[in-house]
């Protein structure tokens, strides 16, 4: 579902993720990379304190927070960027949304030599500064996008015009496991070093497998990522989406827990939307701005229609509370995406046996979230702060 | 049959004009005046957007015009009821330009009847390349409507010849990389381009991207059959409102 | 050097560090903890473009940032956590100046279940209420202290108050290699995880030693931690402390690799301090608050002395142009503290042979520094964004 | 001798007061104002404290008294100069108290020289234990002054005879954990504390931290041979001015 001048693009891009797939020299050179550069293979915490909090399932926790950037983000950057240096080219572009993923393609960009595009809506350029202060310390040119709702997907459709117009020198690597074929498939395969490591860590620390998995989902990549390869066991996957203000309010973005998505096609690929009668794309909410997305990855689609994985929402208001029992019980600060994992996890550990054991994949760290959490807790210490900061400039 | 059509009218003209627009912007009524301009200036052929949240192959002007169609309030049976209404009135032929997901959620079966009844042509989804467009293509077959595929200058020759396998009516040449509405150098390298696109069809073909004023439908005449203008009339409306359209037409050729 | 009251405390310190010491247990302990709950042993990453860049040596890059927390404060907290257990104390207090080492005690202790409470000078408290923030989430109580220069060392004097008012139930974290016997010695040597990894890793990366090792130097714990397992070996050690405004200014904290500072004894231990001829201590400088401090370990004051390590400083002005290039050169964000070291190496490698490899300690992450960098770069759209922030509290 | 002098006006007296100021705050005028009153008023022994950038065992009270004075530009010259002129001019014997980098950056024997030179009996020094100490013990006993050691309620019987064996003039015990000028409950287990310190030593034992009004005084009437006023006279200097010194230390015994 992209435009026909695309498709030689896609064929070459599709063909050099096939040989890299069929390559055990490629994975196994991702892997060397993924451990030199960043801190791979992340650690699977047992999180002592919360197990007895809740008296149920030994809770384990994955952590992709302590990757290179903070987040799971990271793995497929790095992959994407093997790839683009096989394809020969020399530019890559990239969307973002919270900014996590537009963080590590420009540290990627950097690390690989390449010049870096990245495309974020113009709301979100506002509200994640931090963000893109780093992207352009890191040497990336960082795009405002005003067209639209003036946020991910936004930033999605607008990197695609500049892929259909450059796609000669230029490689779009997409951010989650969403978009036309092969990026579903090939951020997920990328991602799926996170299943891989913690199925194997599990294994270790417990003897057997976990229980259930849980993980967050905007577009779906950190869940495919350490899903699949617990897809053929006797594991329960739990995604767990943005309910944002409640499913009921609309203010949300939950496709697949709750009733309001249909199946469609839009930014390259069909899935579930959040879409009007009329196909129109909704506005969707969530604290966390790396769920905020109207699409999820038609892989995760696939398995929600076979059964397979199911799908939750977590609220707002019980992310922020479930992000808060986690730092004080652990000393970890999930971020507020990866929190959503969380507030399903909690709910069901305590009615879980101890002698099971549960997975949450903490995909990113939440201090990069500093905005929106003291935002969220209404700290006025940090209300203070910024204003002294604000008069600080205003006088210098 | 359009393509009869096309051939018939080429006999009179060394190159056809169709324009664009998106229906709803500013607002139908309007629209309409735009459409009723267009022909008298001679327009031979139009393709009526309508729009989309997601205009991923549209530039900034098509993609303003589909944001503020949208948040109008333009429904998807709005632009139907338009098209329906302008097929009735005019004597050219009448194309729904959209996107994939309007016509999925609408049933692409469904969708094909109205716009047969309604006496439209055929329909341009330049997010549905053939691979992808089975149901589709099938639908238009069965209610002997044309659907427009696209060459673009990335294409191989196999895949122009597989492209041009599934056209009818004619072929929609993009004529460069990128989206709607931004510069096209028609040059010597664009040349090579049409001829290729003329080896591996024979229906006639329409060039758009970028075309925006007479010496670009000039350099077309003789290299193609149907010049597109795009984005450079909503330009012109947004700058010197509809009755503006009418002038621009009657001077590109 | 401490107040009487403190000495059975010490002396109770001191049996449970040699107690620990000697048992090689404790270590294995300590070892699987950091694995398991931070992610050492943390990458040796080699810099491949700043090495072709300088044309030099080839230079490798200790990766502290990727500790949990996001630096090597991540080390002594949980070492001296594992004490604490020992020990069998409830409370925990530290001190802290830039606020990493506040927000590494405020984790360990939420982790271990202790109640914990971090002294910050009233000056820090104003300039890192991001980390305050973190600190009060994950449970700590922060006390801002408004004595002195409201900085870290009047932070140190007061946690010094609170212990001697409360060592019965209360363990001193002590954030670094300086204060009273056994706190050098003993981070110190939780540090040294950081050099044994490293001395490791650069073998078997490059089949030797490598020819110097450069750390920054605040309090000294970082330098310490890479330093000491080389000590024996033919490696050159280079500390580089702040040179803040150019130690010609007097506005710095450069105690040994300039002449202003002179031994003393001070916050319960003898080591080079920054005074002024009666014995008072002077007001430091540095872009970097965590180097911003008037002594310096004693351990490497010792190492000064006896020639073993080599003491340079670096101005702010050089920090933020290495930081700059660092960030573009390998997608990496070295802290301001950790850019000091990189200073040091990019002058020096350049006249080296690229037969020759070098290690730089990033010992923490420099996103964490927002505030500061974003200053320190001048980015109007940072201030526009803080402005817009404040506008935004004072309308809510 | 000191602890001769202390034996001596024991006799007369159930229990000595030791007063404390820090120099030069709020100026060294007024600190020789204060030094005055309370020699008038009949305090039997003065410490004067020598302001330190980093007074770890000091309270918020005395804290802020070295911050001034050290604000207000006082040097350690400046205080010696002061010890000279209140043990010339008053008939009690005076200790510099300070923190141990002051005797260090001016070097321990010189220091020891010239307030012995000036007519002090000795230093409390808060930051220097006994085994730290070798250098300053050695300095104060060649010129024959005073190391007032310290005796704390978390020492052992071993450690309490330790620092008894080092300990010339009298032993300070501080009254509990803790830094000075905070509240201090004067009970029975202090009873049993300063027991342990008698045990400990001959010397006369002076007590302080916390020791703020007659009630505390007479507490430590019996118990101990010197009370310890330190924060309180400071409070009373900030509330009352230099003028309500006289009546406060006559009043507390």
């Amino acid at each position: 579902y992209v435009p026909e001048i695309l498709t030689s693009t896609i064929e070459q891009l599709d063909e050099a993720f096939c040989a890299a797939r069929s390559d055990p020299a490629f994975w196994a050179e991702y892997v060397r990379i993924m451990g030199e550069y960043s801190c791979r293979p992340t650690p699977l915490t047992y999180a002592e304190n919360l197990t007895r909090h809740f008296g149920g399932a030994r809770i384990y926790i994955k952590r992709e927070d302590l990757n290179h950037t903070g987040a799971h983000k990271a793995n497929n950057v790095m992959g994407q960027g093997l790839l683009v240096r096989r394809m020969g080219k020399k530019r890559v572009i990239a969307e973002t949304g919270a900014g996590q993923h537009g963080v590590a393609t420009a540290t990627m960009a950097a690390r690989c030599g390449f010049s870096c595009t990245i495309y974020m809506g113009a709301l979100d350029v506002m509200r994640q500064r931090p963000n893109v202060f780093w992207m352009e310390r890191l040497g990336a040119r960082v795009v405002a996008v005003n067209e639209g709702s003036r946020i991910l997907k936004d930033a999605i459709n607008e990197a695609l015009r500049d892929w259909v117009t450059n796609m000669d020198d230029t490689h779009y690597v997409l951010g989650t496991a969403c978009g036309p074929h092969p990026f579903p498939e090939m951020v997920a395969w990328f991602q799926s070093i996170i299943g891989r490591e913690a199925r194997e860590q599990i294994q270790r620390l417990t003897g057997s497998l976990p229980k259930r998995i849980y993980a967050c989902v905007g577009g779906g990549s950190n869940a495919c990522g350490i899903f699949l390869p617990f897809i053929d066991d006797d594991v329960e996957l739990v995604g767990v989406e943005a309910g944002g203000r409640g499913v009921a309010t609309g203010q949300h973005a939950s496709r697949l827990s709750a009733p309001g998505a249909a199946v469609g096609v839009a930014q390259g690929y069909k899935t579930f939307f959040l879409q009007d009668g009329d196909g129109q794309m909704r506005e969707t909410h969530s604290v966390a701005a790396g769920l905020d997305y109207v699409g999820v990855s038609p892989i995760l689609a696939d398995l929600h229609r076979q059964g397979r994985v199911r799908f939750e929402s977590a609220t707002d208001t019980e992310v922020v509370q479930a992000l808060e029992l986690t730092m004080r019980a652990e000393g970890l600060i999930p971020a507020l995406e990866s929190s959503h994992a969380f507030v399903q996890a909690f709910k069901e550990a305590p009615r879980m046996s101890p002698d099971e054991s549960i997975i949450i994949n903490q995909s990113g760290r939440g201090d990069k979230d500093i905005f929106t959490v003291a935002d969220a807790f209404q700290d006025p210490a940090w209300r203070d702060f910024i204003t002294d900061t604000a008069r600080r400039y205003a006088n210098a | 049959m359009l393509e009869h059509y096309l051939r018939e009218r080429l006999r009179e003209k060394g190159i056809l004009l169709m324009t664009h627009i998106v229906l709803g912007y500013p607002d139908f009524e309007t629209s309409m005046n735009i459409v009723a301009s267009m022909v008298a200036a001679g327009v031979d052929m139009m393709e009526l957007q309508i729009p989309f949240s997601e205009p991923i192959a549209d530039g900034p002007v098509i993609l303003h015009a589909n944001q503020r169609s949208l948040a109008a309030g333009s429904s998807v049976r709005r632009c139907l009821d338009f098209g329906r209404e302008a097929a009735a009135r005019f004597p050219i032929p009448f194309l729904f330009m959209s996107y994939y997901n309007i016509l999925y959620r609408f049933g692409v079966e469904r969708f094909a009847s109205v716009i047969k009844d309604s006496g439209l042509q055929g329909t341009i989804v330049p997010d549905l390349p053939p691979e992808e467009g089975a149901e589709y293509m099938q639908a238009m077959q069965k209610h002997g409507l044309n659907p427009i595929f696209i060459f673009s200058p990335a294409s191989s020759e196999a895949r122009l010849a597989y492209v041009a396998s599934c056209a009818r009516g004619f072929v929609y040449c993009v004529a460069r990389k990128g989206v709607t509405g931004r510069e096209t150098r028609f040059s010597d390298q664009m040349d090579a381009y049409l001829a290729r696109c003329r080896r591996a069809t024979n229906l006639p073909l329409a060039v758009g991207f970028g075309v925006k004023d007479r010496r670009d439908v000039d350099f077309l005449r003789g290299r193609a059959d149907i010049a597109v203008i795009g984005s450079q009339t909503i330009r012109l409306v947004d700058e010197h409102g509809p009755g503006a359209v009418g002038d621009f037409i009657a001077g590109l050729r």
